[in-house]
């Protein structure tokens, strides 16, 4: 059933009785082409893009539990590209121009709201890192600009670009950059890959998957076993675990990212702000609450729910950058179990069990890359080798040194 | 907030210790292949149940302790000076 | 010419006077000149460094979360195998230098006269103002006087001793954060009211 | 008239006494015990806010914590804060607060006529459209959305009010303090164990405040806590979260009762709760009946119009009508009737009940078997429709304008829920309560599904004790008889209208019933379809009745399906009092040198290098600007002589009879080759081989080693040290002491240094033969000791000078005084960055963690034998490919032309980048702008000429690619 305004408004007249289920619920088949593990943003983005994109539509996207509740739905739903490394910016602005044009091509509102993306500077270090990134990115085509002091304060009124222990340099801009409403990018995907022929199948954990002679053949599920001569993981979190399924010891650590929204307030942060002398970045959803968070816990951990020690450093640099927000009140806060790399960056790529695929690894930038994952990770699966996009983003480049640590941070994955 | 009980300085909130990840893995010899030195590095477990798992008492009194700890409750079973053998219990 | 005075980096940062609150229950801070000495045993040497220190200055080192002293030296436990000797300011170095003595090889000495800064606040709210910036219990169940704990207080690495009954409590602090470090101290005792002597 | 809804007696507010208030700028009264929402009603305001998406009129709804609707910007200017829930506003003389999410006004809310639209508005209608055109979402679409979301306005100015923290620890940490939280506390308080009670409210009691006849127990229970020593009583304190090993953040309510708190006074304190033990005696939730109209302002839980009479002395209506299906609720209308309410009547859905049986004989009329199907009324309820249960027969229309509801009770669960303890449904009351816990935890009293005084507090006595561990002592329990709590669970009553699930986010139970429709079964994508449960209230009123009709949508019961997780916050906590004291400057800690005042009365700018504060230069009147003073600087040190405070550079003391073998792993060069006396620069890379820190290293002793590090890396590389020394080569003997704050250094650079120093340093020949390049030596200046570097950074002949740091100040200015007549100039960072860029020594921009030793032109620091950390990894292809950017140095072809950091080189007329700048700066020693960068082929590169481009600024500037080393390559100048 097409969405549409003329839609919304028959339905109304008629009491809204004629919407239909967004995907079906079907049984697993015994086999399929494919088998995505994980139906989240990126694990439906792949099965819709397999049938979009290479038409590959015998496919099953397998979910533990509902749809798009991992970390798809326990993001703070920054879209963006500014990255330094051009393996990762232009990966990133691929996924960001698939952004662009998503809800045409899904017919979902996934509510893509470019509104801009400021990272703030507090020293001339800092300064220069930033211009060095906006200047890479520029010369690949991706927008980027450079603000001063003077338009960080016309740009956004309430950071406090004085006052505080580290005074406001400037900041790097993309406007470009914004927010997406995360739940809906994976009902809108899961909607259009139904459409496409995708089976969606909920409630079935994979328990185990079959390796013969170095090649995959199927999965293990809690609803039987089902055959398929090739499979992508895409289950952020648990990539360690699954893998292991298979055999494989990845370089990859699961840790905690928490988030918090606060009450819902009227229009007071146009624009997504990330401050530099802190780990803090905020937004605020058109339902009117304000979403930020900031750095991981810090210790490897599959529970979703983080501690008091990260609230506060979190809180204290929010106010430190707007100090307007203090009598605002926090009203959730959560945690989303990342797959942190030990440089920084994601996987995409065959692995060394033949017809196994991932794309993992995500660390802190796995939802604004929901499309470009699911596109890349696709185009390996049905190619079984990666697109120019994502041929840097393997399993091996940590074995041969060809790491892409955007900030230097070493190999260390709670520090990425 | 995790409290991590120092052998030798008590119960602490975990904001005095600082992380350092997998404490199964050791350091090769100097003439170990380099496989040795990439899995010390790079090659994790990252299990979801038991971790044994460096923590430094940095705040405190500077020691590298070995902490037992579940990765989904967070309980903490065991707390040792960084020489000594620790048992990673079975469940 | 006359001896050097070192100086302290709270010379202009402690004035005397009452601030903060007009309550009845004040706290008082004040700054204490100390030598300050690093003494480490060396790798199996303890038990050498500690009848070193027992028969050079009749001083038991004292165990993990302990004080001990002797004359006029304190020793406060640090971390395994190594203690922070507390005495009155004295000629430059020569305390280090007479505890080096007395070790020999068995120890490693290393003075912190000048690294570190000595604050000490007493009360009868010292403890409750303690407790907005401190995270250890420092009830007197677990933290009586001659108790030791090396602890962050108001964020900062901070060797903590109970060091009179009264109650109060000598704070080491890294000599380059003193002065964070007290105006983190004074703000939480606005709401006692302080006294700087 | 004022407060005509006052009863003429009881309740727990101070009479003698009035406060002035002001509500959406009208003048009220109230007294002392009153909260907002009981004021506002003794003076008839019914009508107190609208609802989220549909701006529908909306009533006070409960006297609590749940509350959905009548939420207030208190306060005004900076200190304004938004959705202030009115039931939990003490009231204070003076208040000020306005109602929101309303334009022009309240009762007049033009953004109403939306809800015309309301069936267009279903659930999730903004994911089916708004997607034509594109570019329209931003401009017009989502700016109208935004618009009309939202509550209250948040303050746009920095808050005036002061914030802080509190450690606490406790055997007993008891939560809520009702009849089972105040006995939990007083057996857990007389059995000895340390006891902190907190409870959210400004008065102890939780339901006992509204049953007067138990008050002698409660305030004799209340007293016997006071007089324990080791009993914290906490009020105005809601814990908000329940965090791994049984720690609790706590906010207290300092001083929100009053307009502005007092001088040294924090507004509120944020507290972290280490407890052995806890007792959660939460209490319970009323939960709301999904009927049309139930959002009709007069539409209130029966339990909070029994508090507003009992409690407050207030009315909460002239006629009152019950809904209930449980018999626990008909107290509180008796409770209204005996507050001289006139009573409608009740309906209740069960066909007999004690309850009605009571009300009977009070003469009330019940409607038994039967529902409310509608309500009516504007902007306050005028009256309800009763209905045999199903719809059958006609409708009663009964004239009444205030509703009690009461559809049973939710344990207040949310934080055992928070702790991982599994909750299990209770049959009785149709509703979840905790099960076993996994933390040492119990619930207790009505948060555990015990309900009534009596039952309650018997039940905090026995967690009270089961916490204590030990024999308890008996204490003083409250009797009495209790109405039966168990529920006919009826969720919702189908009839015409809507009929609210989440009455502040306007979710109807048809929007349950389409979100499931199209495929959001489960509880969490209804939930968030919805928007169902999101509001401020966290449906703590209406989640289960939401979750109910999702399982009839389903064909299933409610507790299989379940219900959305519970994340903190328990209650909403204001952000400002978890930042505490970390505002303004003290957001970090501030790091200075012994120096600092020095720097300060000399005018120096300052600048961050991490937590450190450095000056960046030192201006004086005659300079215009900033690169004249650090010209002016660093011309000094080329032509003359300088003094440079270089304390933050860390300093470790390294001893042991291993320190010569630990520093030969620990960096790419050895050290154990090293003579007494001497120093050596050393490079150190992480295990992965890329480059960590750089530094200088002396040794002081055959067992003692002084080692520097970088200003930002201090920390690190003592706790790299560590790690190996600790896990790697626990053999080893060493001992490692941080320095930095030991000694203040200074380095004394350019020409005339010797002439300068060899004034005041005594005790050192530091003739060139003596003392050459790289010496060491201890010394005195003026009696005060001094160690003596003969080191470089800037290219020059330089000594750096370390000095206990008490004496620094004294120290320095002897040198200042000595190098007088050779024009001694402090230099500050920036003309330390110029000296050394121009020397080509690598720093920070080179140092950031993602270069190796090849790139940066240091190969040759690698040892050929022997192990050190990076070793092996650093031979990886591709940190060994010759590919790799690396270190050249740049001058900008036309001389005027200026250099920045972060350009990239570029082949001209292409945007294909080769590499970037690291650092820039005007230089001194040649003219015009000179840097470095890491360049791809750098070598081969030197001598050619490329585009340094800065697409930010639209800049493209040639630059001649260069050796590094633009000072003195030969390096004679630091030999001299």
């Amino acid at each position: 059933m097409r969405y549409s305004g003329l839609r919304l408004l028959t339905q109304a007249l008629t009491g809204n009785r004629g919407w239909t289920p967004a995907w079906r619920d079907p049984q697993p088949k015994r086999a399929y082409d494919v088998v995505i593990i994980g139906g989240g943003g990126h694990g439906l983005a792949t099965a819709y893009y397999l049938a979009k994109e290479h038409g590959i539509t015998n496919v099953a996207v397998l979910e533990k539990g509902p749809i798009g509740l991992g970390n798809t739905g326990r993001n703070t739903t920054i879209v963006r590209s500014n990255y330094l490394l051009p393996e990762n910016h232009n990966f990133y602005e691929w996924s960001l121009k698939l952004w662009e044009g998503l809800e045409q091509d899904l017919n979902y509102n996934a509510m893509v709201s470019q509104r801009g993306v400021l990272n703030l500077f507090h020293s001339d270090g800092a300064r220069n890192a930033a211009a060095r990134r906006g200047n890479a990115m520029r010369l690949d085509g991706i927008d980027a600009e450079l603000l001063d002091k003077e338009q960080v304060r016309a740009y956004c009124p309430l950071i406090d670009v004085d006052n505080g222990r580290f005074p406001v340099m400037g900041g790097l801009l993309q406007q470009r950059g914004g927010t997406a409403r995360h739940d809906a990018v994976a009902w809108g995907f899961a909607r259009a890959a139904d459409a496409r022929g995708v089976d969606i199948i909920q409630h079935c954990e994979v328990t185990g998957i079959d390796v013969e002679g170095g090649r995959v053949t199927g999965v293990q599920t809690t609803r039987g076993p089902i055959r398929a001569g090739r499979i992508g993981l895409a289950v952020a979190g648990n990539t360690s675990r699954l893998a292991q399924m298979a055999g494989l010891d990845v370089p990859m650590e699961s840790h905690v990212l928490q988030a918090f929204v606060s009450e819902s307030v009227k229009p007071l942060v146009d624009q997504v702000i990330t401050f530099g002398a802190g780990h803090f970045y905020i937004s605020q959803s058109d339902k009117g609450g304000l979403v930020f968070g900031g750095g991981l816990d810090g210790w490897n951990t599959y529970a979703q729910r983080g501690n008091l020690p990260v609230v506060e450093h979190v809180w204290a640099a929010g106010i430190a950058m707007m100090p307007s927000l203090s009598r605002l009140r926090g009203l959730r806060q959560w945690g989303g179990v990342m797959d942190m790399t030990f440089d920084g960056s994601p996987i995409i790529a065959r692995t060394p069990v033949a017809g196994l695929y991932m794309t993992a690894g995500w660390c802190y930038g796995g939802f604004k890359a929901t499309p470009g994952s699911g596109w890349c990770h696709a185009w390996t699966i049905a190619k079984d080798e990666p697109h120019r996009l994502n041929a840097a983003h393997t399993l091996e480049r940590f074995r041969d040194g060809r790491l892409l640590d955007e900030r230097g941070n070493g190999p260390f994955p709670w520090l990425q | 907030m995790i409290r991590i009980d120092c052998p030798y300085c008590g119960p602490r909130d975990e904001v005095e210790f600082a992380y350092r990840g997998d404490a199964t893995v050791r350091r090769p010899s100097a003439d170990a292949p380099a496989d040795a030195f990439y899995d010390y590095v790079y090659t994790r477990r990252n299990p979801r149940g038991w971790h044994v798992e460096w923590w430094h008492h940095a705040a405190g009194c500077r020691q590298f302790l070995k902490v037992v700890r579940h990765t989904m409750t967070h309980e903490v079973r065991q707390v040792a000076p960084a020489t000594t053998v620790v048992d990673v219990p079975s469940e | 010419m006359s001896a050097p005075e070192p100086v302290s980096p709270l010379a202009r940062h402690l004035t005397a006077g009452r601030y903060g609150a007009p309550g009845d229950a004040p706290v008082y801070i004040s700054e204490r000149q100390c030598v300050l000495v690093q003494l480490f045993a060396r790798k199996g040497r303890g038990d050498d460094v500690a009848s070193a220190m027992q028969a050079g200055f009749d001083l038991q080192l004292p165990s993990p979360g302990n004080a001990a002293s002797a004359g006029e030296i304190t020793a406060l436990w640090i971390q395994p195998d190594a203690w922070m000797l507390v005495a009155p300011r004295g000629s430059e170095g020569a305390l280090a230098a007479r505890i080096k003595a007395a070790c020999g090889d068995a120890g490693s000495v290393v003075d912190q006269t000048h690294g570190r800064t000595v604050l000490h606040i007493s009360g009868r709210r010292a403890a409750w103002v303690l407790a907005k910036l401190c995270r250890v219990d420092l009830h007197p169940s677990a933290f009586g006087p001659g108790r030791v704990a090396v602890t962050p207080v108001a964020d900062l690495a901070c060797v903590l001793h109970h060091s009179d009954a009264a109650p109060g409590f000598d704070l080491i602090v890294f000599s380059s954060y003193a002065v964070s470090f007290l105006e983190s101290l004074t703000h939480a005792a606005l709401e006692t009211g302080y006294d700087v002597a | 008239m004022t407060q005509r809804f006052r009863t003429a007696s009881g309740g727990r507010i101070d009479r003698n006494r009035v406060l002035r208030f002001r509500f959406d700028g009208r003048a009220y009264e109230g007294h002392p015990g009153d909260t907002l929402a009981s004021a506002l009603l003794a003076n008839g305001v019914r009508l107190v806010g609208r609802s989220f998406k549909l701006h529908r009129p909306r009533g006070i709804f409960s006297a609590g914590t749940e509350e959905p609707n009548a939420l207030a910007e208190l306060r005004s200017g900076a200190r304004r804060e938004p959705n202030t829930r009115m039931t939990m506003a003490e009231l204070y003389d003076g208040l000020e607060a306005a109602s929101q999410n309303r334009f022009p006004s309240l009762r007049f809310d033009l953004l109403s006529l939306g809800a015309l639209a309301a069936p267009v508005l279903s659930a999730g209608f903004y994911y089916k459209t708004f997607m034509w055109p594109a570019s329209f979402w931003e401009k017009v679409y989502e700016p109208l959305i935004r618009r009309a979301a939202g509550l209250g306005r948040a303050a746009r100015e920095p808050d005036p009010d002061q914030y802080e923290t509190m450690h606490a620890h406790c055997d007993v940490l008891v939560v809520g303090a009702g009849p089972a939280g105040l006995a939990a506390a007083r057996v857990a308080g007389a059995g000895g164990a340390r006891v902190i009670l907190c409870e959210q409210d400004f008065e102890l009691g939780g339901g006992l405040l509204m049953e007067p006849e138990h008050a002698a127990w409660r305030d004799e229970t209340v007293s016997a806590l006071q007089s324990m020593a080791e009993v914290t009583i906490l009020p105005r304190t809601t814990v908000f979260g329940y965090y791994d090993h049984n720690v609790l953040g706590a906010v207290e309510r300092v001083a929100d009762h009053v307009a502005a708190p007092l001088p040294n006074t924090p507004r509120q304190r944020y507290w972290t709760i280490r407890a052995k033990t806890v007792v959660l005696a939460t209490g319970a939730h009323e939960r709301l009946i999904a009927f049309p109209g139930n959002d009709r302002p007069g539409v209130m839980l029966a339990g909070a119009a029994q508090a507003y009479a009992t409690r407050f002395g207030v009315k909460a209506g002239a006629r009152a009508l019950l809904f209930a299906n449980n018999d626990a609720a008909y107290d509180s209308l008796f409770a209204l009737q005996d507050a001289g309410v006139a009573i409608a009547g009740a309906v209740d859905p069960r066909p007999e009940s004690a309850g009605a049986s009571a009300a009977r004989a009070r003469g009330i009329s019940v409607w038994a078997d039967s529902e409310i199907a509608g309500t009516s009324g504007g902007t306050a309820l005028h009256g309800a429709h009763v209905r045999r249960r199903g719809g059958a027969g006609t409708d009663t229309a009964v004239v009444a304008d205030l509703l009690c509801v009461s559809g049973g009770i939710n344990p207040a669960v949310h934080l055992a829920s928070q702790s991982r303890t599994p909750l299990r449904w209770n049959e009785a009351l149709a509703t979840y309560v905790p099960g076993v816990p996994v933390l040492a935890q119990h619930s207790a009293g009505a948060a555990a599904g015990v309900t009534g005084i009596a039952e309650a507090a018997a039940d905090g006595a026995k967690a009270g004790a089961a916490a204590l561990g030990a024999a308890a002592p008996a204490i003083p329990l409250p009797t009495g008889t209790t109405a039966d709590a168990r529920v006919l669970p009826i969720w919702e009553v189908k009839a015409r209208g809507k009929a609210f699930v989440d009455i502040q986010d306007d979710v109807t139970t048809d929007d349950i019933r389409l979100a499931h429709r199209e495929g959001y079964k489960h509880i969490e994508h209804a939930k968030r379809y919805t928007t169902h449960t999101m509001g401020t209230d966290q449906g703590k009123t209406g989640g289960i009745v939401g979750a109910a009709v999702l399982a009839e949508a389903r064909g299933e019961r409610v507790q299989d399906v379940g219900l959305p997780t519970f994340r903190p916050f328990a209650t909403p906590v204001t952000w400002g009092a978890i930042a505490g004291a970390h505002v303004g400057k003290h957001f970090a800690p501030t790091r200075r040198t012994a120096l600092h005042e020095w720097h300060v009365r000399n005018g120096a700018e300052f600048m961050d290098a991490g937590q450190w504060l450095r000056p960046a230069y030192y201006p004086i009147p005659t300079d215009t600007d900033a690169w004249e003073s650090v010209l002016r600087e660093a011309r000094a040190v080329r032509r003359a002589v300088g003094i440079c405070d270089v304390s933050t550079l860390g300093k470790i003391d390294v001893q042991g009879r291993d320190a010569a073998t630990f520093l030969d792993r620990l960096y790419t060069n050895t050290f154990s080759t090293l003579a007494v006396g001497r120093a050596r620069y050393g490079l150190m890379l992480r295990e992965d081989g890329i480059v960590f820190d750089d530094g200088t290293t002396s040794r002081l002793a055959e067992d003692r080693f002084f080692v520097t590090t970088t200003t930002v890396n201090a920390a690190a590389v003592m706790a790299h040290m560590e790690f190996h020394l600790q896990t790697a080569w626990p053999d080893l003997d060493v001992q490692l002491a941080s320095v930095t704050d030991q000694w203040a250094a200074m380095s004394i650079a350019g020409p005339k240094t010797r002439d300068t120093i060899a004034r005041i340093v005594d005790g050192i020949d530091l003739s060139n033969g003596a003392f050459p390049f790289m010496a060491v030596g201890d010394g005195t200046v003026q009696g005060r000791p001094v160690r003596v570097f003969r080191i470089s950074f800037s290219g020059e002949m330089a000594y750096e000078i370390a000095t206990p740091s008490g004496y620094a100040e004294q120290v320095w200015n002897a040198v200042l005084a000595a190098g007088r007549e050779f024009g001694i100039t402090p230099y500050g960072v920036e003309a330390l960055g110029l000296l050394r860029i121009e020397k080509g020594h690598v720093a920070g921009s080179e140092l950031n963690g993602q270069t190796t030793a090849a790139d940066l032109g240091l190969a040759r620091m690698l040892k050929k034998r022997g192990d050190f950390i990076g070793r092996t990894l650093a031979q990886r292809a591709g940190l060994t490919d010759t590919g790799r950017p690396t270190l050249v140095g740049l001058r900008a072809a036309r001389r005027d032309e200026k250099l920045r950091a972060g350009a990239h080189l570029v082949e001209p007329g292409s945007t294909t980048s080769h590499g970037w700048i690291t650092s820039v700066t005007r230089a001194v020693e040649i003219e015009g702008w000179i840097g470095l960068a890491m360049l791809r082929g750098g070598a081969q590169r030197i001598g050619t000429r490329m585009h340094a481009t800065f697409p930010l600024k639209g800049e493209v500037v040639e630059v001649e690619i260069v050796s590094p080393y633009f000072v003195d390559p030969e390096n004679q100048r630091v030999r001299a």
